[in-house]
């Protein structure tokens, strides 16, 4: 038996036409591009805790049990450090595994794997092996679950060479990266933010594989760049909206790779509107967002005209009620005002 | 699946019927605080992750029965009956669920972390298995101290599948450690059944690879528990080292509040209402002539009253002002 | 400890003495390897972490006779004799001791990362337990594949306590996949004896635990080693599911070259190499007359003389560049 | 029982003076303070694999299991999620456990237990519960260990809230944080270098508890300010030497605590020199470095002549061979010119 992979036709790279789009959800979007893979590539099946019968503990895989079957959508006992490890063993061995970990916590049973294995494997062993396998997770608050269900550890995938760390925000990046991601012969971390599963908006029916390899400009702006990913794109881009509301208009740039950053693109950017903030739902110290600041400090130091700010998550496990959740994350005030004072600051204040 | 232990079995505690009416009341009690919380959740008042316990309550029942006041606790995110049973006061979990300072974990926790220092309440864990470890040290720590009480340690059938469980079953029999472990194996690890990921469903066999000492009982009789859990406690505290308790129940309600639960039969779901724990005890004891109908009500109504009163409670109760967000993340405070 | 099986037992697969001749070279190959490895260890030609198997070279020549060339390998530190017998050249080897470019690893690895994918072996795991779910992966990958060949999965007695090493057993068992894990309970992880580790000592017992076919064999012995290598694998390939050996075997030299091996008695490493799996074979054989001291110096000199083409080649070795630092950390490069 | 704590002479905090010094290694001072940990408080103990009869891994606790015996010197199973949450669990229940974890690599599968529970149990109970563990490990490479024994992860730990982190680079923290760590009602991770342990020095015989509250400026100078901690800091030292000859005066600053960080010592530093560069074997993207560059950004980014700049490890697994291992490295080399660009930026290049 070989591999078969169905060419399809390929939409190519780039924000899709909304015309003969359909309203559909970023849940949808996501099942939409698992239930491709496993029609176009027979190497492909998806894996995890309670992704078959259950449906997805976000009612992700809602169906595809019973179109696919239990073989390749694969129910697991919970045991993340023996699933995820057996997804990268079956990437060794050929196949292409989606393997699913409920939420980012739980993947930290399965870190000596994804680090010590997934992301070595190829350098430690000369460039023999590869490693093609994708991990989905769920990651961030909003939905009250507490401090063990609402972490944002993203940016701690993105310290670890060896791996690509994707965060789709958009439902066009929702529906076309695990294509592509699939398509590389390394391992792929992808983060679904939770607050974005229910986000509605219009696809291309056509809508498919994205490139992975650019950030993203979601909107353009002359006096501020924001820097932003994942679940905090709608929140910077409803700060971007209020900013231009007071004539502040802001570049809005959506990281979409978290590893390997796309340096070019925030380095063009900064480099027009002199001053960045970079809005991260990590916590503060040891944040994506202190690397994006380090980068733009390397790259853009003579350019900028305020120091670059972060808005990042207060630096609590995050809190059940919502009053105290909400005031853990990043909010479009804060960022407003990081912006404001960014911009209040032109000429060495 | 179930064993023989029934009431009328001889290796039965003190059956007065005042101990029975105090299990049948417990029972109560936590099943109108849960049928409360799920209306509760229905109304926005609770949010978050909710896990009810209805038709598991005779574990807690039965196990808390046998606990001493000096005794740990280590539970899971489906913990309102433990903690309730424990004696962590009702008004306080019903703040908690509201996420109200008055919660006994300052309303910081929710369903899912419920916490009490003065009953040694340690949670209210939700990384399913990630209560064992704590478990194994706290059992761990008495012991070092010399102080003769035991640690008794909740959690489900999916956790066995999970290496935290494996290293921690390990840890404490090679250590003889005065651990209770109970396993709530209501069947379904979410909406996985399991015989479709456990190799060996019989789950106290698995003790054996620890030369554990194991026993599975009924878990929807809470005479059934308790005795068992009566001498495996009295073992534990004898020095005979850790005991593994599998209770064998079912949960009536979802997995949580967002759970279809497309992947069981209702008529599986049926079959298992019949064996209601509380109305087979009460049954058991009207048979028996134990228990007439009026004190039942009484029951009921006293439980539903406690549950009014801790409504009411949560309700009047405040929330922790934002300022205090980044408080009791540390003792000392000394951020930059 | 040991179990009854010996070389006259009935169970023996065909005792050519060929095939007796092969295992007694397959053997003193790997010993010949280390030994000079030891040597080069205190010339500083190799560094790091050395782990010698020396006295456990019966495991591996059983075990690898009975793989075939599509089998996939995944090993531990301790894996010079499995991947020099599982077919990996030992010039390829020896360089990668010495970190040349012409190691099977590129030099990347070292003693602890062997790799070599034309034979599929992969690794070289220095992760206590964790090869355990690479080898539940690629066998899944071949059965996914329709292909009729089996992982063999080698681990020492210290990795079954890991959380890894059981949701791996669960894994494996639950889903019939064609695994083959080999422990080599050598009696010690570092300098800490089984019993001081395990509530379970006996190791192979604890495969019950997962439903898993299991068997305990002389480590020392290779041919009851093979033997027991064979039914298994004969029956994993016939879709029996995975099947659990346990070799008890020792090491006779410390755990790796920092060790002064204070946790264990001279006499009891002195009553292990009494029953050296080399010796014994050859003695087996002399007896039966099935191998002259001739011959016995032969493959000693072949030995001898392949190890010292492997250490020329490794000395005639080139450095990788200082530019290829960051070559193989992906396949596309498209650092920022 | 109750708990006996006996008091000690104890050393003010502060550089312990080198008069009637002995000559020790930094393993030996590591030993000191544990002995002198299960000494003074009998609620301490030390638990981990191999630390009693073999003596520990890299030889830390040789002796102690001969005269504390195997109930305060602990050997666990190879079982690092059970071990670390048991030590957890026992200052849950009011001991003042000692987990060593062997290497960084492998905490990463306890990594649940310290960031799930540890970190967030205080603050998730509402302030109930405290959890004075002390968790030490090895870390860092240099000993041509390979790609899963040399990583450099404190960074990922001084990004969790909850937890304190510590990186003795000196003998007199080496000896002295130990104690102070066990006087912290919250949990603390301890770093030591894996090729500090060999470093030898004189150490004052009364040698005691230091403070770990404040970094250490280790050598003074006014041109530019290199931060470090850790193994890395005798690199640094090394590098400020040669500026030196150079005519370049150099600020060492020993971060000493990577979480919280002493910010007001750097920013006083960097105020004064208008320079910096960060020195961090952490791989480069995601960086404790980062987080210093981005703090520096943000609290003097106008007294700034120059962009910081860091020298951190290169984004690969750790390879083997000695010169691929050193090329892979934070180097003096790469220091002394980083801060030689910084330098000669002056006034706006
Ligand atoms: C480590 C981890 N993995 C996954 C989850 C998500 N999850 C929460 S409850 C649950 C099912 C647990 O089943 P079981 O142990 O049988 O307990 P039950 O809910 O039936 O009481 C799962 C998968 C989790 N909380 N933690
Ligand atoms: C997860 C993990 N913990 C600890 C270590 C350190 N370590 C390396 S080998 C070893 C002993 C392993 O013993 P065993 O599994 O019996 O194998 P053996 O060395 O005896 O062949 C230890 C503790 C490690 N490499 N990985
Ligand atoms: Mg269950
Ligand atoms: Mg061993």
């Amino acid at each position: 038996m070989t591999a078969t992979v169905t060419p399809a036709i390929v939409t190519p790279a780039g924000p899709v036409v909304e015309a003969a789009g359909r309203t559909i959800t970023y849940r949808d979007a996501v099942r939409e591009a698992i239930r491709e893979a496993l029609l176009r590539d027979d190497r492909a099946f998806l894996m995890g805790e309670d992704v078959g019968r259950y449906g997805g503990c976000y009612a992700v895989s809602k169906g595809l049990y019973d179109e696919f079957g239990p073989d390749r959508v694969r129910d697991t006992p919970l045991s993340e450090s023996a699933f995820v490890g057996a997804g990268i063993g079956a990437a060794l061995g050929g196949m292409r595994p989606i393997v699913e970990v409920m939420t980012v916590n739980f993947s930290l049973l399965a870190l000596d794997q994804i680090v010590n294995n997934a992301a070595t494997l190829r350098h430690m062993s000369g460039g023999q092996l590869g490693v093609p396998v994708v991990i989905r997770m769920a990651t961030g608050a909003g939905r009250q679950l507490a401090a063990q269900h609402s972490h944002s550890l993203e940016g701690w995938y993105a310290h670890v060479p060896g791996l690509r760390v994707l965060a789709p925000a958009t439902l066009e990046d929702a529906r076309g990266m695990l294509w592509t991601a699939l398509q590389d012969p390394d391992p792929v971390v992808i983060f679904e933010h939770v607050m974005l599963y229910n986000t509605e908006g219009t696809l291309d029916a056509g809508a498919g594989p994205v490139d992975i390899d650019r950030a993203a400009v979601r909107r353009s702006g002359r006096d501020v760049t924001l820097v932003t990913y994942g679940g905090s794109l709608p929140k910077t881009l409803a700060a971007a909206e209020t900013l231009a509301t007071e004539g502040i208009s802001a570049d809005v740039i959506d990281l979409r790779t978290l590893r390997p950053l796309d340096l070019g693109t925030i380095l063009e950017s900064v480099g027009r509107t002199r001053r960045a903030v970079v809005v991260d739902e990590g916590w503060l110290t040891g944040s994506l967002a202190a690397e994006v600041s380090a980068r733009i400090m390397e790259g853009a130091f003579w350019s900028l005209d305020a120091p670059v700010a972060r808005v990042c998550s207060a630096e609590v496990p995050i809190p059940y009620p919502r009053h105290l959740e909400q005031a853990a994350l990043p909010q479009p005030a804060a960022i407003v005002a990081a912006a404001k004072a960014a911009v209040g600051l032109r000429e060495g204040a | 699946m179930t064993t023989a232990i029934e009431p009328h079995h001889g290796a039965k505690p003190h059956l007065s019927r005042a101990h029975l009416l105090g299990l049948l009341r417990d029972m109560v009690r936590v099943r109108r605080f849960e049928e409360r919380c799920a209306e509760l959740y229905q109304q926005e008042k609770i949010r978050g992750f909710l896990h009810l316990c209805i038709g598991e309550e005779a574990v807690a029942a039965g196990v808390f029965r046998c606990l001493e006041p000096e005794d740990a606790v280590v539970s899971t995110y489906r913990e309102h009956g433990h903690a309730i049973l424990r004696g962590v006061s009702m008004d306080a979990v019903m703040a908690e669920m509201y996420g109200k300072r008055e919660g006994c974990s300052r309303g910081r926790g929710g369903s899912m972390h419920l916490f009490d220092a003065a009953t040694r309440f340690y949670g209210g864990n939700a990384i399913v298995a990630g209560g064992l470890p704590l478990a194994a040290g706290l059992a761990l720590a008495d012991r070092m101290r010399e102080r003769r009480c035991i640690t008794a340690c909740f959690f489900g059938d999916g956790a066995t599948a999970e290496g935290e469980f494996h290293e921690t079953m390990n840890l404490a029999a090679l250590w003889t450690l005065p651990v209770l472990f109970v396993c709530e194996n209501n069947l379904y690890a979410m909406g996985t059944r399991l015989e479709r990921v456990q190799s060996e469903p019989d789950l106290h066999a698995k003790a054996a690879a620890y030369r554990m000492a194991s026993e599975a009982v009924d878990g929807m009789d809470a005479v059934a528990v308790e005795a068992a859990a009566r001498r495996m406690t009295a073992a534990i505290r004898d020095g005979a080292g850790p005991q593994f308790l599998e209770c064998r129940t079912y949960r009536f309600r979802a997995h949580s509040m967002f759970d279809p639960q497309l992947y069981r039969d209702k008529a599986e779901v049926e079959a298992w209402r019949h064996r209601d724990p509380i109305d087979r005890l009460a049954g058991w004891m009207r048979q028996t002539g134990a228990l007439h109908d009026a004190e039942l009500d009484g029951i009921r109504r006293d439980a539903e009253a406690e549950v009014e009163r801790a409504v009411a409670f949560a309700e009047a109760g405040s929330w922790e002002p934002v300022e205090d967000l980044a408080r009791d993340v540390y003792t000392r405070e000394v951020r930059p």
